[in-house]
């Protein structure tokens, strides 16, 4: 916990204005409620991580032979389950979006206090079901829970597992359910729609995705459950059923769960390259509406998971003319991401270095992804370790370096601390090296026919040399991620006293005190200014200590 | 925050043409018509008995804010993604 | 197949290589050329919409090619040549069955000859699997319930990895077999081996044991619908609709046969649902196909030259 | 800084007592209650649309069966309960016109019939399925449904299919009622509140709210019932 930062006697903060357990457990404020989110999805984030680096261990040799197959396929199917929707679904919005959006709008909180600390709840019984699940021998369906597999041929968990990210869901749709609201009622006079920070328009583009399609993958799982309980057939083909139907109504979110990943952290970085590069953003209105853009048609692509699946060729077509149409907006993103560093004042602070990381590796990951568009060469690296790396660089290389640039931008406002700026470097550096020598090979090993999901392969020792670079980087990347973990941990208590705005940025978070007061605002704020006015700010950034 | 409240006579007319609309959905069932068209006629009936009920027990009609039709809208639409693209891929399976 | 694929990637790893490496060098070169110089402030620029559509329309275009591309392919890979060889596949957990047309049965291992256009009909016994053969590049789901179709030509005589890229459960990463690509005299030979019964033959001779002859007679005065030549064909049903006559319509027919009726015929048949084994059922539609490859009925047939659709 | 917030909007406007501490008035709590709903009903529609997109598969392949599966149930009972929530819906309606006008004693009444009509349904609801669970139409190892496909005398009716169409029936019923139980709940907590005079012309957010989820549930009926009850009716 964090309450022990300021001493008594100091300026109130939201984190010193009562303590104990009690005031935390049933606060409702934004601030208090994101700092709980941040400690539990760092939890499940390092649960996950442990997973991933068993299974590279295990794939650092080709015969099976540090676990057994049904623990291998228990450990990524709960790697999946875990990092996706108990870390990268949540992660930026529950903790970034929660802490900042009431304060960036000059709000003094969401619109539905109580609907947020709600929220925090149920993803922590969510949490706790699948805490459940793996303490008691977990679940080997695959994070996919593909039918019949999951229904009628596995013994372990599944239903617990199906609940948990049930409840889960339900977490996300309230989260979701709190920004729109809060986007369209509580904006200050003056905030308008042209004025809102980029940041909170991902966020609003991501509370459509959660909206509407968090409640299909809801009822998907309670019908494989209810199949698993009681043998229905409605995705089992032995009684009639189609599994089809279930991979449908499964892709219908989880295609568009990539963009609940992805949206916010491309808010965050709008943020970060406008701040450290001391201009406004190149093309506010067109960034804004690619975000929308992203968010609606990213729901007409979901069958491209399915071209080999068994689905009608006609339809497999349509959907791969579609998934070209949201890789439109997605390149308007970056090309005006790096248009907006021309002619600025660059600086190479933190989480500047991990914004350079994110539009690199993003731009790696979506040009992979129109390969796996593309139905001739889909059917070739479909299911292989072709997607699995591609899908990393999207939501680790993407999301989880936008979450870590963002939590190093917005730490000294968080916390009221400094972090130390060497260190911080160091570990974008080594996140990023750490990343591209996990993942690049996986491109290669893909193409070379590698399928994923495979604990043994000791009939294809071709694989092997690249597995292990893999396996190498993958540990550069954990050291990368701990680091981080440590130094924010140390600077809440040694780290220097953050100034209200330590980057000189534009924004009305940058306004208030750090920590903010928990109300946020002491008045009501008026906004006149454009978002992104640096031409206004006198101060270039301070340079690092 | 001057609502606008509805007359006794117009909740009693909505609710009166419901309980009708109810009753010839029934009737008509039972009347074999030609091609899939019992089902259009029973949907349709039944797509005008909810815009009844969104409109005036709902007050969608007297809305002053646009974004609840837009929420309305936004639903209606996403659902018709998913209805329209999946049975994209299950009417066409057995083309040749 | 695999040199289109491989032209395909190409391509595209060329165009997308050059977009990487052109967003990578304007990021470092903004970055270096425009880092932070005392007494330097940052140049204000809204945007561009000019710029924005630019680089919206060119991209788009070039993803229209990439699409293009990847669907005539794929519609080829689709589409198997009607005279291919064919092979019935059972995939079930963990491994892969295979019966040749003319009898031979193999597990996990595929002997097929250089230059034939070889279709897998495949099907699975309990959940879903993959048939994936990297260096044919080509990958299609196996479904319990229904088939699923694949074809390849193989062009180079060795031993190829085949694997299940299906998440299957526990030894889903010992569902790995082989495909063993032979010159055609070596084929003949390892086919010459075995005196074994062509798979239209095991099962014309189901046909009769199970009693579907009585009704399905090859004349017009059947109970049932005559086999002969419908293979294939557009069938009339009873409700007004048509279906085109395939392995998986007949596969249909044999296990629910009230599904789709044919014009004309009583809902009659029992079902065989539960009945019949996989094996059984590849034969069978196996022999109803035989039946519209040659006039006299004869079964097994493989070099049908005179086979148009 | 160039530019700090500066202090507007009075904040000594009279303070209702149930307006929350980060609303500036009163109008926008209620505003975000109401646009609140609606987004959560928005939810509910993908959430039942996943049902009715499984629905519509199997309807278009399975015709015969769902038919005869639909020609089992029963249309008068279905037919009250639409009746029951058309009624009730108007009950709510007239609920919240009374807590508009502040009749005090009619949003009561309206209330409280509106619990009463909740629970009609339910109990109908709960002879109907009492009634296939004697019928053996419950999916399961125990389900039995003979007979032949609507308009088809000599098809009989395929088991594994009509349990489909049983399953899907149950489930969405069954959610279905799950609401309404969840839609009484929420009204004895409003009723409880009305008959402490909680609600009148100036606050009446919660009854308006809850309202809207009932309508909804009933809008979900309304489809249900010609979906589930109606199909192939007339062979």
């Amino acid at each position: 916990m964090a309450t022990a930062v300021l001493q008594s006697g100091e300026r109130e903060t939201y984190l010193n204005k009562e303590y104990g357990i009690k005031s935390w457990l049933l606060t409702v404020d934004h601030k208090r409620i994101a700092l709980l989110y941040l400690v539990s999805i760092t939890f499940f984030f390092f649960i996950g991580g442990f997973f991933a680096l068993l299974i590279r261990l295990e794939l650092l040799t080709p015969a099976g032979d540090l676990v057994q197959a049904d623990t291998y396929n228990k450990l990524f199917t709960m790697h999946g389950q875990v990092m996706v929707f108990f870390f990268l679904i949540p992660a930026v919005p529950a903790v970034l979006g929660n802490f900042l959006i009431p304060i960036m709008i000059g709000a003094r909180d969401l619109a539905f206090p109580r609907v947020n600390l709600l929220s925090w709840y149920l993803y922590i019984i969510g949490g706790a079901l699948m805490l459940y699940t793996i303490l008691n021998g977990g679940v080997d369906t695959g994070w996919t829970f593909y039918t019949p597999l999951s229904t009628e041929f596995l013994n372990t968990h599944v239903v617990t597992a199906g609940l948990a990210i049930f409840v889960a869901g339900f977490s996300s749709i309230l989260t979701g359910l709190n920004f729109v609201v809060t986007t369209h009622r509580m904006r200050a006079p003056g905030m308008t729609w042209s004025r809102l920070p980029l940041f909170v328009w991902a966020h609003y583009a991501t509370s459509i995705i959660q909206l509407l399609g968090t409640p299909v993958l809801a009822i998907t799982l309670l019908l494989v459950v209810c199949e698993r309980l009681f043998h229905l057939g409605i995705f089992n083909p032995a009684l009639g059923g189609d599994p089809l139907l279930f991979q449908h109504l499964f892709w219908f979110y989880s295609h568009p769960a990539v963009y609940i990943m992805i949206l916010p952290g491309m808010g965050i970085i709008s943020e970060i390259v406008c701040c450290f590069s001391r201009k406004r953003i190149f093309g506010y209105t067109a960034m804004a509406l690619a975000l929308l853009g992203i968010a609606v048609v990213g729901f007409l692509v979901w069958a491209h998971h399915m071209f080999v699946a068994g689905i009608s060729l006609y339809a497999a077509m349509i959907f791969s003319l579609l998934s070209y149409f949201v890789a439109v907006p997605s390149a308007i993103k970056v090309f005006n991401w790096t248009s907006t560093m021309y002619k600025g004042s660059i600086t190479y602070q933190t989480p500047m270095l991990y914004a350079f990381g994110f539009i690199g590796l993003f731009t790696m990951g979506g040009l992979t992804g129109l390969f796996l568009a593309s139905l001739g060469i889909d059917v070739h690296v479909t299911d292989t370790y072709f997607v699995v790396a591609h899908f990393h660089y999207i939501m680790v290389g993407g999301m989880v370096m936008a979450y870590l640039g963002g939590m190093h931008f917005w730490w000294p406002k968080i916390s009221g601390r400094m972090y130390p700026e060497g260190w911080g470097r160091l570990a974008a550096l080594l996140v990023f090296v750490g990343f591209n020598l996990t993942f690049f090979p996986q491109f290669i090993l893909g193409y070379m026919g590698m399928p994923r999901r495979y604990w043994d392969y000791s009939h294809s020792p071709e694989f092997q040399i690249l597995n292990v670079l893999s396996t190498a980087g993958a540990t550069v990347l954990a050291v990368g991620y701990v680091l981080p973990m440590i130094y924010f941990l140390w600077s809440m208590r040694y780290g220097k006293p953050a100034p209200d705005n330590p980057w000189n940025a534009a924004g009305l978070e940058w306004m208030v005190p750090s920590p903010p007061p928990t109300f946020n605002f002491e008045e009501q704020p008026v906004v006149t200014w454009e978002a992104y006015n640096y031409d206004e700010i006198k101060e270039e950034v301070p340079v690092a200590q | 925050m001057s609502e606008h409240v509805s007359s006794l006579k117009l909740y009693i007319g909505i609710w009166i043409t419901l309980l009708i609309g109810t009753l010839v959905t029934v009737l008509v069932a039972g009347v074999n018509l030609p091609g899939p068209l019992n089902a259009v006629v029973a949907l349709t009936i039944a797509t005008i008995k909810a815009t009844l009920v969104v409109l005036f027990f709902m007050h969608v009609k007297y809305a002053h804010d646009k974004m609840t039709k837009v929420v309305i809208v936004a639903a209606l639409f996403w659902l018709a993604i998913l209805l329209a693209l999946s049975m994209a891929d299950y009417t066409t399976r057995l083309w040749a | 197949m695999a040199n289109n694929v491989d032209a395909l990637y190409i391509f595209l790893l060329v165009v997308s290589g050059m977009m990487t490496v052109a967003i990578f060098t304007m990021v470092l070169v903004f970055a270096v050329r425009y880092r932070k110089r005392p007494g330097q402030r940052a140049e204000q620029i809204d945007g561009s919409h000019a710029l924005e559509i630019t680089w919206s329309l060119i991209p788009f275009c070039i993803f229209m090619v990439f699409f293009a591309w990847g669907a005539i392919i794929f519609f080829q890979e689709r589409k198997p040549p009607q005279d291919s060889a064919e092979v019935y596949t059972v995939a079930k957990q963990w491994m892969w069955k295979f019966e040749h047309m003319e009898g031979q049965r193999e597990i996990n291992e595929l002997h097929v000859p250089i230059g034939r256009d070889v279709k897998m009909i495949m099907t699975s016994q309990d959940v879903i699997h993959s048939f994936f053969i990297p260096a044919f590049r080509i990958k299609q789901d196996v479904l319990p319930g229904r088939y699923t179709v694949a074809w390849f030509h193989a062009t180079k005589a060795g031993t190829y990895h085949l694997f299940c890229a299906e998440y299957c459960g526990t030894m889903h990463s010992g569902m790995v077999g082989s495909v063993v690509v032979m010159e055609p005299k070596d084929y003949e030979a390892w086919m010459g081996g075995g005196g074994n019964q062509p798979l239209a033959v095991t099962g014309e001779k189901l046909f009769t044991e199970l009693g579907c002859v009585t009704c399905h007679r090859s004349d017009t005065q059947g109970r049932g619908p005559n086999l002969v030549s419908i293979f294939g064909k557009l069938v009339l049903l009873e409700d007004g609709r048509t279906v085109v006559a395939d392995e998986n319509y007949i596969r249909e027919s044999i296990l629910q046969p009230g599904a789709k009726i044919v014009n004309g015929f009583k809902p009659i048949m029992p079902t065989f649902q539960g009945q019949i084994s996989d094996e059984q059922l590849n034969a069978l539609v196996a022999y109803v196909k035989s039946l519209s490859q040659a006039p006299s009925g004869q079964t097994g047939g493989r070099k049908m030259a005179t086979a148009t659709p | 800084m160039h530019n700090s917030p500066i202090a507007t909007a009075d904040q000594e406007a009279h303070q209702n007592p149930a307006l929350l501490h980060h609303f500036a008035t009163e109008e926008q709590q209620k505003d975000a209650a109401s646009l609140g709903m609606w987004v959560f009903l928005a939810t509910e529609i993908m959430f039942f649309g996943g049902m009715f997109c499984a629905y519509l598969v199997y309807r278009y392949w399975y015709f015969g069966d769902f038919g005869a599966g639909s020609q089992s149930l029963s249309v008068v009972l279905g037919g009250t309960n639409t009746a029951v929530l058309i009624c009730s819906s108007l009950t709510v309606a007239l609920a919240v016109r009374a807590a508009q006008l502040g009749q005090q004693k009619v949003i009561i009444i309206c209330l409280i019939l509106t619990m009463l009509l909740g629970l009609v349904f339910l109990g109908i609801k709960g002879v109907e399925y009492h009634d296939k669970f004697v019928e053996h139409h419950v999916p399961g190892p125990g389900f039995h449904f003979p007979g032949h496909v609507p308009g088809h005398p000599d098809i009989p009716i395929n088991q594994r299919h009509a349990q489909i169409f049983f399953s899907l029936y149950f489930i969405m019923t069954g959610l279905h009622a799950l609401h309404m139980i969840i839609g009484v709940g929420l009204f004895a907590f409003i009723t409880y509140n009305a008959m402490r005079r909680r609600y009148g012309p100036d606050y009446y957010t919660p009854v308006e709210v809850a309202g809207l989820y009932w309508h909804f549930v009933d809008i979900i009926w309304i489809y249900l019932f010609p979906l589930l009850y109606l199909i192939d009716r007339s062979k």
